[in-house]
Parts: structure tokens; C-alpha cells; sequence
């Protein structure tokens, strides 16, 4: 218990440099199974790991201290083909309209900031309570036959995984082996479908048209004049062109 | 004015379940059959749609197991057809007790992806109101624990004084429950007039409803038989299972992501301290609740006396484009931990919105929690939880 | 056979029946008005029903009034007969205890020798119903209830009669007007002006008695069979209308019921000091103070109701074996000790 | 086991509670109850609460200013807000200046059954034509009833409260709310973008191109 004052408050400079050292440290801990590790500018430690390992380095990292489990879930990183199910000329346009750097990211740079090869891809945070340290576990997972293959449960891990995987399962159709009750957990049973996969369609927003549509009756071009001249013809009638 | 915290709590619980099992072992020999018992998805206790389905011998617990999605309005999936603005209205919507402090981590993710960095006015203004919803959400499980054990008074009192922190966010706000106004950048608006001296006065009302509580429920004895060595859980399980804020600290594990992980809000300005208690019981969750919610009312006032000036947002643009990339930011809500995982593929909209809830996270552990103990305790072990049901279901 | 006001039995016994037909829901009406709805209210910083009548009074008739339009439902499964049945037992036995209960030299609709044993044995009958309830119901929350009910009759009637053994060793009689008698010709130290309340000799049977009763009536903190927040209303989950309002009803009246009979065992019954205890005036008089001890009484029962949270099953049995029974068994015995000795 | 202080305490807090509401007045006249003041209910549709100024309860249509921009409904979380309009010509804003084409609101309807009271639309709005009053009895037996047309929005216009002052460090600027009904005879609908600062006219310039650009 201490107090809140200056304490753990390192500027993003020395954050850096720790969590670089925690991402060496777990690397040398994890051995082959790290992929790839990123330390994002005062943000986040991420490791990619094999997705083989993806058991034994969840265990050797709770070993390791690291016993919060904060959340456990995936990606798909496929683009949804309805995008926002509004106008994309709107989107274009507010994108030219200023702020374009933001908008210059490639596909490559996705992918290093984290991104897998692979469509799916598995995610869960973790968090050591006696170094104030979190770390943030990936692994691609590989598709088979057109279906992301089945992955580790790591519930004998983290007890608290169970729901988390029920969840991704249910929401991106990933299968976890070793899990007990692999069953929906917030769809009704007979729900079909993977809601969160990108290729699920949001019916609420496909049946309704989007309201933003411009919807302005234009003047025929054969009145325009005169009736420019008609509304010039009362203004200066008025006086207060004068 | 603390209880003196028994650390042989767990022990008794051991005792307790090993008792109990060795009666389920009669029973089974002379088969008395079990029996389902729906708890919910419509029971006060549940407060909102929760169902938990026991197994019972007599009124004693065998199994009990959570089913959720009554209320699962797929705030993920309805986050990637938003534009960011429009991400914070849902969010509100995830702890609705407890609304500003649900837009804080969200933003202060889409900030951190743009590298933009509210003004210290702001900050500290977002720092006040998430204390404030903070004071709003706790204050009524200190009344709601009281009903969940069958004391209506305490209840009243949570709705009585909770609404004087309630009005002190509308007046800034124009929001009750659904603030919408923590913006990337900082914030909507400033506070206006004569807001500081009022806020300081409900907090003093606020003060007064705390030790009212001690005195109406906290102390009473019966309170305490009913909810001291019930629901015991371990620091250990508690970690594994990812429980988070009181329900954490109430397990002996000293953290709280305010002082741990502080992103960049006004913290770390004032004096306070995180309070934690030994036994992991109900009656701990309870109590460790209460001094936060007291600690909570310090903040504020230090907070409010020390608003710096300046402007209430930074330079961002009129549209908001993040730019690619992926961040994590996570903060210490009334529930415990809130995070948003966000994943930006440089659109008007993230790419994947990721909500790691607390509450979500905290009853997961109920069915571990609950073997072995009666109907009544189920009710306490839920009260002391405290799940908001919008953000079990999201 | 004649009664005191030298009417024909039959014709006494009608006119009593008749009053004690308005007294009972007027009762239950006064205390449900004043103590659960306003009471309650000012405790909790609101005003209570403001709209029906002045200050609300008439709020309790439109709820009732509400629930006789009400449909009359039965689960599909629910044994109908047991299920129709259940609230008029729970109400009559609320009913038969006003019986006993003296409320002047005369006022009183039937002065049983057996008094006592008569109200304890009939204050218990409404668990009866409520068990029948429970049990009709098909309902898992019911029966939860239900047996919860039962669990708590056997711990609670222990206590609650040996407490009044206490009273009955000191008063020589099991009548209740012979107890109000001994309280109004006792004396404590030579000093009788006030008479004797039995509060003062035996106010751990009094505590004893308060703390059974508030069980016997399912307040909290032993409201375990009705228990909202766990069994959602417990044995009466299915009733709704008129029978619910028959359950109500029943609630409020053996509130009164219990307070009139410690009142009439603790607190000196009618009698006002000064008085002969003949004095025919007592007849009009006595109700009057009666009414304003069990206002007392009834006022401390739903203070507590309103302020407590309930205890579990178990720990209220706990309770009940471990300290209540104990204590007043050693409460008989100093009595005994007491009343041989003295 | 029970022990006497806390359930004494609780039964002191419960009582003082209940004189405090009973009796609420201080000094001579203590004794008088008085528990409409001593509670903290409002008995409500005898009473009415006052919510604060900047309450979120509807939205108020300034029509003379909206030039059909679909800012707003574009903003909308809940594509809750339908406008329509045609282009007429209107005088030039001074002497000598050209012949204008300006849009007219022929609809503008915020669906109140689906609005969920963020208040993107009244931030959007680059010539101050939303304004959020805090009026809130506006339920309807029909949920269709719910659907506020332009008429009913301008109504809502009067009961828009004027922008609060802020706390002392506060560097923003207090906006004023536009007069309205004063000026009956003006030609209609004038641009609101005249009477703003330049700073809100730079704005709304832009989001006029933004709303051309999107809609060519």
C-alpha cells in the first residue's frame, strides 16, 4: 500500500527501455517460441509466438509472474466487404479533406504492427502484479481447409480463460482443444454464424438505407436564370442593393 | 474505524466446503435427488438478465453456472461500422453506473494511436468525472448489497445520495448516465460556473453516506455473519481468473491500475492510497469498497482545488482519422479493470474494438466460487461481486 | 349462559364478532398505513403515498381494491384445492388469535382459561398455510420458501413459548386477563403504584419473545421464507389479486396480533394505573391504551424490519438452538427459583 | 453471535433518518413536521424537476439556419435524423454581389425512438441550427408519435436555455444562442454562417465543401 504520489510514474522514455528489457527477458525466457516482439513508443509490449507454443509459453509466463489474466481473444484481419454500410465517398472525402498521412499506412506496416500472415489471429493480455508489467501474447493462427485450425485451450493455464475462448470461439469460429464446454456462450445454441468474422454481414445497418445520402432537389438548369433574375429583380427592388 | 481483517477466513471456508461435502456424500447414498433451480434471467439479484443455473441438494449449492447473453447487443461488431466519435456513445452504454469512466480507456487508446495528448485542464476535468462515476457506480452497491442481504433502508440512502453526484455530472455533462463527453483531444465542453464549490459540497454529503453505511450495514452483525468467510477467493484464483479492482484488492492483492499503470490522468497529482484487505470474502469486498469510495471523494476535492487552467483540447483534426496500428489502454474503472484493445487500419472507424470488461471477467470465477455454499449465499456472492450487466454482455 | 353485558350468547357472541370483523382490518390498515408505508418512508428520506386521500391514507384500500380486480391465477401445475386454501388458513389463524387478546375488564371476545396456549397454538397454524403454499405452488422458489417456513416454526415456537412460560410461572395462570390482573396488582418493591409490568421481571423473556415473534411473523432479519432478493418472494411467489392480499392482510394483522400479546404479557395489558381493574370505564378506555402500547410494540418491530438485513437459514437456527432456547429455559428456571423462593 | 452496538447503530441511523425527514426545521419551530421538505422525492407530476441547463433532453431545430449541410444525419450513431431539401436562389449578402444558391430544408426529422442522446449531431452542426434544451415530457402513447418533424423541433427553440458561463481558467468562449421568432419578416432562412465569428464561418465554409464534395 502505498501512496499514489510519484510513484511508477517513469516517462515514456524509461518505460520504453523497461519494457524493451522485459521483451528481451521474455524472449530469453520463451526461447524459439517468440515469432517476433515489438515494443510500441510508450504504448505496449507485444510477442508474437508460434502458435505450437502457444501453451507452453502461457504457462511459462504465469511461472514467470505474470498471473493476471486480463483477456484472451482474436482478429480477423480480412477487410469486411460492406465496410460501414454507409457512403464511401463520404469516408474518401473527409480522408483528402485534411490529416492525410493518416490514412497512408500500407498493408506491410499493418502486418509489423503486429499483424500476423495469417487471417485469424489469437490474442491475450497478461499482467504481472508484482512488477506493474503487461504484456500482450499473439499467435497467428493457421487456416485449414477454408477453417482456422484448433488451437491449445490454455484453460488449465488460466481458469479464467474459460469463457474468454468460449467467446472467440463463438465469435470467430476458433476451436480450442483440451477446452471442457466449448459451447456458445452469448448466442442462443442454434445460432449459426461468427459474428465477429469480417465476412458477417450487420443486418441492422443492411436493411435500413443510410439517411446521410445528400438529398437535395437541384433547380432545373432551364429556370436557373430566370430565376436568378427574379430574386436579383426583388433585391434591388427592396433598396438594399443601393 | 477498519475491522480488524481475519486472515483464518479462508480456512473456515475450507472447513465449511469440506463439511458440506462430506453431508452432499450422505445424500447421495440415500439419493435424495437434485434439483435445478433457474436464478433468473429475471430476479433482483441478477440485477439486469443474468441467469445462473444451480444445481441444489436442499438449499445447498452443487454446481452453479452462469449463463449470459440476454442483453448481448454486440458492441464489437457495432464499433467497426462507427467512426471513433461515434464509438463513445455505445461505450457509455457497456457499465451504464459508471458511464464516464467507460469513454476514458477508449480514447485514451484512439489518443495514444494518434499521438495526441489532452491538455492538463482536460486531463485533470477527465480525472474528476471519472472519480465522480466512480463515487456514482460504488455508492449504490454499498445500498444494493444491503437488499442483496434483505436490508431495504441502505438501498434508499445509495439512491438518495448517489443522485447528488448524478446531478453534479449532468450539470457538466448534460448527461446522467450517458455522458458522451470525453472527446480525442480532450474534452466537449468546460465546466461551468460555480460547479467546484457545489462538487465540494456533495462530496462532503458523500462522506457523510459512507459512514452513514458503516453504521447502517457495514457494522451490523448480522451483516457480517451473513457475508464475512462467504465467497472466499484466494489471491491466486482471483489473478488466474482475471478478477479485477475491489473484488482484486479485497484478496489481499495490492494493485490498482490508477497508481500501477496510470496513462497519463491526473492520479498521480494528488494523495490517496489503494486499499486492500487479507481475506477475500464478501465482507471484504464490501469493505475494501467503501474506503474506496471515501478515498475516491479525497481525490475529487484535491483534484478540485487544483484544476489547472488552459484550454480543454488539444489541436486534433475536425475529422478524425487514426492513424494505423494497434493499442491497449486499460484503466481502473469502478468495476476494475476496463481496456480497450483497439486496432486501426487508418479508416474514420477502428478496424477491431476489443472490450475487455471487468465484470465479464469477475463473475467468471462464480462457478468456482459458489460449491459448496447455500441460496442465500449466492445472492451475497453476487451482491459483492457487483456486476453491471451491460458489461458482462457488452 | 350470559356474558358481562347481560346479553343472550348468541347475541353477545354476534356483536363481538362483529367488532373484532372492522377492528382486525382496521388494524392491519393502521399499521400497514402508518408504519409500512410511512414509517418506512421517512426512514428512507421519502414521503410515502401522498395521493389517494389526505396523506395518503387511503392508499392501502386502493391497493386493495387494485387486487380484487386483479385476475385469479393458478400455476398450471399447482394443486388447486391446497393452493386456494393456503391464504385463508394464514389469515384465520391471524384471526382466531384476537380471540384471547383482552382489551378492557369485559372487551375481550372470549376470556379462554387457556389463553395463552390457545394463542401460541394458533399463531402457529399460519405456517400451516404457509407451507401449503409453498408445497401448491409448484414453484421451486415456493417450496424454498415453504420449507424454509417450516424450518423456522420448529426453531422459533421453542423460544417463543418458553418465554412466555416465564410470564405464566409469574402470574399463577395461563389467562390472559389473569396475567393483566398480576400485572396490575403486583408490585415491585412495595411499590405498586404503577403495578408490575412483567417487562421489568422478565425482560429477557420479553427480549426472547420480541426476537421469536419478529421470526413468527417472517420479518426481517428472518424474513428467510419470504426473502425477495433470494426466493423472489418465497411461499406467496404465485399468488397474485385477492389472495395475495389475503397473505398481506395476514402479515400486518399477526403484527398487530404479536404486539397485543406482549403488550397484554410485558406491558401491563389495558390496565391503567390508578384504576380498579373492574372499573367498567376501563371498557372504553383500556382499548385506547392498548392501542397506543401496541403501536409501541408493532413501531419497534418494523423499525427493525426496516433497518436489518436477514440472517441465513442455517445461522438463524443456529441462533435459535445455541442461544434462544438456552436462555430461556434458564429464564424458567430463575423464574421458578424466584417465584418458589419469594 | 450478535452484539449490541452495531445493530444499535443501525437502528440510530434509520431513526435519525426518519426525524430528520419528519422534522426538518431548525430552531423554534422544530416540532412542526414538515416531510415534504424533509424528504429528497419530488412528487412528480405535481412537481417538476429542473434539470441543469446543459441537460440532453431534446433537441431544438433553429431552421433558419440549416442549410440541409447532412452534417448531422451523417454524424448520426443512430441514422436517426432524415433531412430533405431543394436549392433556391437567394439575394446576394451585399451590394453588387452575385446571386446565391442556398438549400432549403424541406424535412428534418430526428426519430426519437432510435435517437440515443449523444449529441454528435448538435456538435457537428457548423452553423448552430441544433440546440439541446433540457425538456423532457415529450413521451408518446405511439412510438411513432416519436418522430419529431421540423415544426415540432423549431417549438423546441424556445425553451433553449442560454450557454452557461465557465469556471474561472477556463479559456473557452460562452456561445450565445440565437434570438428566435424576433425577426418574422427577414427573408427566410438566411445563411447562419453571417452573424458567426470568422473563425465559425472558416469552419463552415468547410464543411460546406465537405457536404458539396461528398454529394457530387
Amino acid at each position: 500500500m502505498a501512496d499514489g504520489t510519484g510513484d511508477e510514474q517513469p516517462d515514456d522514455q524509461a518505460g520504453d527501455e523497461a519494457r524493451e528489457a522485459l521483451a528481451a527477458e521474455l524472449s530469453e525466457l520463451l526461447g524459439d517460441a517468440v515469432v517476433e516482439s515489438h515494443v510500441e513508443a510508450g504504448q505496449n509490449l507485444w510477442l508474437r509466438v508460434d502458435i505450437e507454443q502457444w501453451h507452453a509459453a502461457m504457462a511459462a509466463l504465469r511461472d514467470a509472474g505474470f498471473a493476471y489474466f486480463g483477456f484472451l481473444s482474436a482478429i480477423d484481419w480480412t477487410d469486411a466487404p460492406e465496410g460501414r454500410y454507409e457512403d464511401t465517398e463520404f469516408d474518401a472525402a473527409g480522408a483528402g479533406e485534411e490529416d492525410d498521412e493518416a490514412s497512408s499506412a500500407t498493408a506491410e506496416e499493418t502486418v509489423r504492427r503486429g499483424g500476423g500472415e495469417t487471417r485469424f489471429q489469437l490474442l491475450a493480455q497478461l499482467h504481472s502484479p508484482a512488477r506493474h508489467a503487461a504484456v500482450l501474447i499473439k499467435a497467428d493462427v493457421p487456416e485449414a481447409d477454408g477453417a482456422p485450425a484448433s488451437v491449445p485451450s490454455i484453460i488449465d493455464v488460466f481458469s479464467g480463460a474459460d469463457w474468454h475462448e468460449r467467446e472467440a470461439h463463438e465469435m470467430f469460429g476458433l476451436v480450442f482443444d483440451g477446452h471442457p464446454n466449448l459451447e456458445h456462450i452469448y448466442l442462443p445454441t442454434e445460432f449459426e454464424g461468427h459474428p465477429l468474422r469480417k465476412d458477417f454481414p450487420l443486418l441492422a445497418r443492411a436493411v435500413k438505407p443510410w439517411p446521410g445520402v445528400v438529398d437535395i432537389e437541384e433547380i432545373p438548369p432551364e429556370l436557373e436564370a430566370q430565376l436568378e433574375a427574379e430574386v436579383m429583380a426583388e433585391f434591388e427592388a427592396s433598396g438594399a442593393g443601393a | 474505524m477498519s475491522p480488524p481483517p481475519t486472515a483464518s477466513a479462508l480456512r473456515e471456508q475450507q472447513a465449511y466446503v469440506a463439511a458440506q461435502a462430506a453431508d452432499a456424500r450422505v445424500n447421495v447414498e440415500l439419493d435424495t435427488g437434485d434439483m435445478t433451480l433457474n436464478i433468473g434471467p429475471q430476479h433482483p439479484a441478477t440485477h439486469g438478465t443474468l441467469r445462473i443455473a444451480c444445481q441444489l441438494d436442499g438449499e445447498q449449492v452443487i454446481s452453479a453456472e452462469p449463463l449470459m447473453g440476454y442483453m448481448h447487443r454486440g458492441y464489437e461488431k457495432l464499433c467497426e461500422v462507427r467512426t471513433y466519435p461515434q464509438c463513445t456513445t455505445l461505450i457509455n452504454r457497456i457499465d451504464w453506473l459508471g458511464s464516464f469512466a467507460n469513454e476514458v480507456p477508449f480514447i485514451l487508446a484512439a489518443e495514444q494511436l494518434m499521438g495526441v495528448e489532452a491538455p492538463p485542464r482536460a486531463q485533470w476535468i477527465r480525472t474528476i468525472l471519472f472519480e465522480l462515476s466512480r463515487i456514482a457506480n460504488v455508492s449504490l452497491f454499498l445500498g444494493d448489497m444491503g437488499v442483496q442481504v434483505g436490508a431495504l433502508t441502505p438501498v434508499f440512502f445509495a439512491f438518495r445520495d448517489r443522485e447528488r453526484v448524478l446531478n453534479q455530472i449532468e450539470e457538466v455533462t448534460g448527461g446522467r448516465f450517458h455522458p458522451n463527453f470525453d472527446r480525442i483531444g480532450g474534452l466537449k465542453d468546460d465546466i461551468p460556473r460555480g460547479w467546484i464549490a457545489e462538487t465540494h459540497a456533495v462530496m462532503a454529503k458523500m462522506r457523510g453516506f459512507c459512514d452513514e453505511m458503516e453504521d447502517l450495514l457495514m457494522g451490523n452483525e448480522i451483516f457480517q455473519t451473513r457475508c464475512r468467510s462467504v465467497g472466499v477467493i484466494p489471491g491466486d484464483v482471483a489473478l488466474s481468473y482475471g478478477l479485477s479492482g475491489a473484488n482484486l484488492r479485497a484478496s489481499g492483492v495490492d494493485w490498482d491500475l490508477r497508481r500501477d499503470a496510470n496513462p497519463g490522468l491526473a492520479w498521480d497529482q494528488v494523495d490517496w492510497r489503494v486499499w486492500t484487505h487479507p481475506d477475500g470474502d464478501s465482507f471484504a469486498r464490501y469493505w475494501v469498497r467503501l474506503q474506496e469510495t471515501r478515498e475516491a471523494t479525497k481525490i475529487v476535492d484535491q483534484l478540485l482545488d487544483g484544476i489547472p487552467s488552459g484550454p480543454i483540447m488539444a489541436k486534433v483534426p475536425r475529422i478524425i482519422k487514426v492513424p494505423a496500428g494497434e493499442a491497449y489502454v486499460s484503466t481502473e474503472n469502478p468495476l476494475g479493470e476496463m481496456g480497450y484493445y483497439v486496432v486501426s487500419k487508418g479508416g474514420l472507424g477502428p478496424f477491431r474494438v476489443k472490450i475487455r470488461t471487468p465484470s465479464f471477467s469477475n463473475i467468471s470465477v462464480v462457478p468456482w466460487v459458489m460449491r459448496g455454499t447455500y441460496v442465500p449465499d449466492i445472492i451475497t456472492i453476487l451482491g459483492s461481486l457487483y456486476f453491471i450487466l451491460g458489461d458482462i454482455d457488452r | 349462559m350470559t356474558g358481562a353485558l347481560g346479553l343472550a350468547y348468541w347475541a353477545e357472541t354476534s356483536i363481538k364478532l362483529g367488532v373484532a370483523l372492522i377492528v382486525i382490518p382496521t388494524a392491519a390498515l393502521m399499521l400497514g398505513y402508518l408504519f409500512l408505508l410511512k414509517m418506512m418512508a421517512f426512514m428512507q428520506s421519502r414521503l410515502g403515498p401522498q395521493d389517494v386521500g389526505p396523506y395518503g391514507t387511503l392508499q392501502l384500500i386502493a391497493d386493495a381494491v387494485k387486487f380484487l380486480q386483479k385476475e385469479d391465477i393458478h400455476p398450471a401445475a399447482a394443486d388447486r384445492r391446497v393452493f386456494r386454501a393456503a391464504p385463508v388458513v394464514v389469515l384465520a389463524s391471524s384471526f382466531l388469535l384476537f380471540v384471547v387478546l383482552p382489551t378492557g375488564p369485559d372487551a375481550v371476545v372470549e376470556n379462554l382459561d387457556t389463553g395463552i396456549f390457545y394463542a401460541m397454538a394458533v399463531s402457529s397454524l399460519s405456517v400451516l398455510g404457509v407451507l401449503m403454499a409453498g408445497w401448491a405452488s409448484a414453484n421451486k422458489y415456493a417450496l424454498l420458501g415453504g420449507l424454509r417456513a417450516a424450518g423456522q416454526l420448529i426453531a422459533y415456537e421453542l423460544p417463543l413459548i418458553l418465554a412466555v412460560m416465564g410470564v405464566v410461572i409469574q402470574a399463577d395462570s395461563l389467562n390472559l386477563q389473569e396475567i393483566v390482573r398480576a400485572q396490575a396488582e403486583g408490585e415491585i418493591f412495595g411499590f405498586g403504584l404503577i403495578g408490575n409490568p412483567f417487562i421489568l421481571t422478565q425482560f429477557i423473556g420479553f427480549l426472547i419473545f420480541m426476537i421469536s415473534a419478529q421470526a413468527e411473523l417472517t420479518q426481517t432479519p428472518f424474513d428467510m421464507p419470504v426473502a425477495e432478493t433470494e426466493l423472489v418472494g418465497g411461499f406467496h411467489v404465485e399468488y397474485t389479486g385477492f389472495r395475495f392480499l389475503l397473505f398481506f392482510m395476514a402479515e400486518v394483522a399477526t403484527a398487530f396480533a404479536f404486539s397485543a400479546l406482549a403488550t397484554v404479557m410485558f406491558l401491563g395489558g389495558w390496565w391503567i394505573p390508578g384504576f380498579d381493574f373492574d372499573a367498567p370505564v376501563l371498557n372504553v378506555l383500556g382499548p385506547v391504551v392498548m392501542l397506543v402500547k401496541i403501536l409501541v410494540v408493532a413501531f419497534i418491530i418494523f423499525w427493525i424490519r426496516f433497518t436489518y438485513p436477514r440472517l441465513r437459514e442455517d445461522q438463524l437456527q443456529k441462533f435459535a438452538w445455541k442461544v434462544l432456547i438456552p436462555l430461556s429455559l434458564a429464564n424458567i428456571v430463575v423464574t421458578g427459583i424466584f417465584k418458589v423462593v419469594l | 453471535m450478535p452484539q449490541l452496538p452495531g445493530l444499535l447503530k443501525g437502528l440510530g441511523v434509520t431513526a435519525r433518518t426518519a426525524m430528520r425527514t419528519l422534522f426538518p426545521k431548525r430552531g423554534m419551530r422544530t416540532l412542526i413536521p414538515a416531510p415534504q421538505q424533509g424528504s429528497v422525492t419530488v412528487q412528480y407530476p405535481h412537481e417538476k424537476e429542473a434539470p441543469p441547463d446543459r441537460a440532453r433532453g431534446v433537441i431544438a431545430l433553429h431552421e433558419e439556419n440549416c442549410t440541409a449541410c447532412m452534417l448531422c444525419s451523417r454524424s448520426c450513431p443512430d441514422w436517426c435524423i432524415y433531412i430533405e431539401g431543394h436549392k433556391v436562389k437567394a439575394p446576394p449578402r451585399r451590394a453588387g454581389g452575385a446571386v446565391r444558391s442556398v438549400n432549403v430544408v424541406d424535412r428534418f426529422d430526428i426519430d426519437y425512438a432510435l435517437c440515443m442522446y449523444c449529441g454528435i449531431c448538435v456538435e457537428v452542426c457548423p452553423f448552430d441550427a441544433l440546440f439541446w434544451s433540457p425538456e423532457y415530457e415529450y413521451s408518446e402513447p405511439h412510438i411513432a408519435d416519436l418522430l419529431h418533424d421540423r415544426i415540432r423541433l423549431s417549438e423546441w427553440m424556445e425553451t433553449v436555455p442560454e450557454f452557461l458561463e465557465y469556471e474561472p481558467g477556463s479559456e473557452q468562449k460562452v456561445r450565445k444562442v440565437p434570438d428566435f421568432g424576433t425577426d418574422d419578416f427577414a427573408p427566410k432562412r438566411q445563411l447562419g454562417a453571417d452573424d458567426a465569428g470568422p473563425a465559425r464561418k472558416l469552419e463552415a465554409d468547410g464543411a460546406r465543401e465537405l457536404a458539396s464534395g461528398a454529394g457530387s
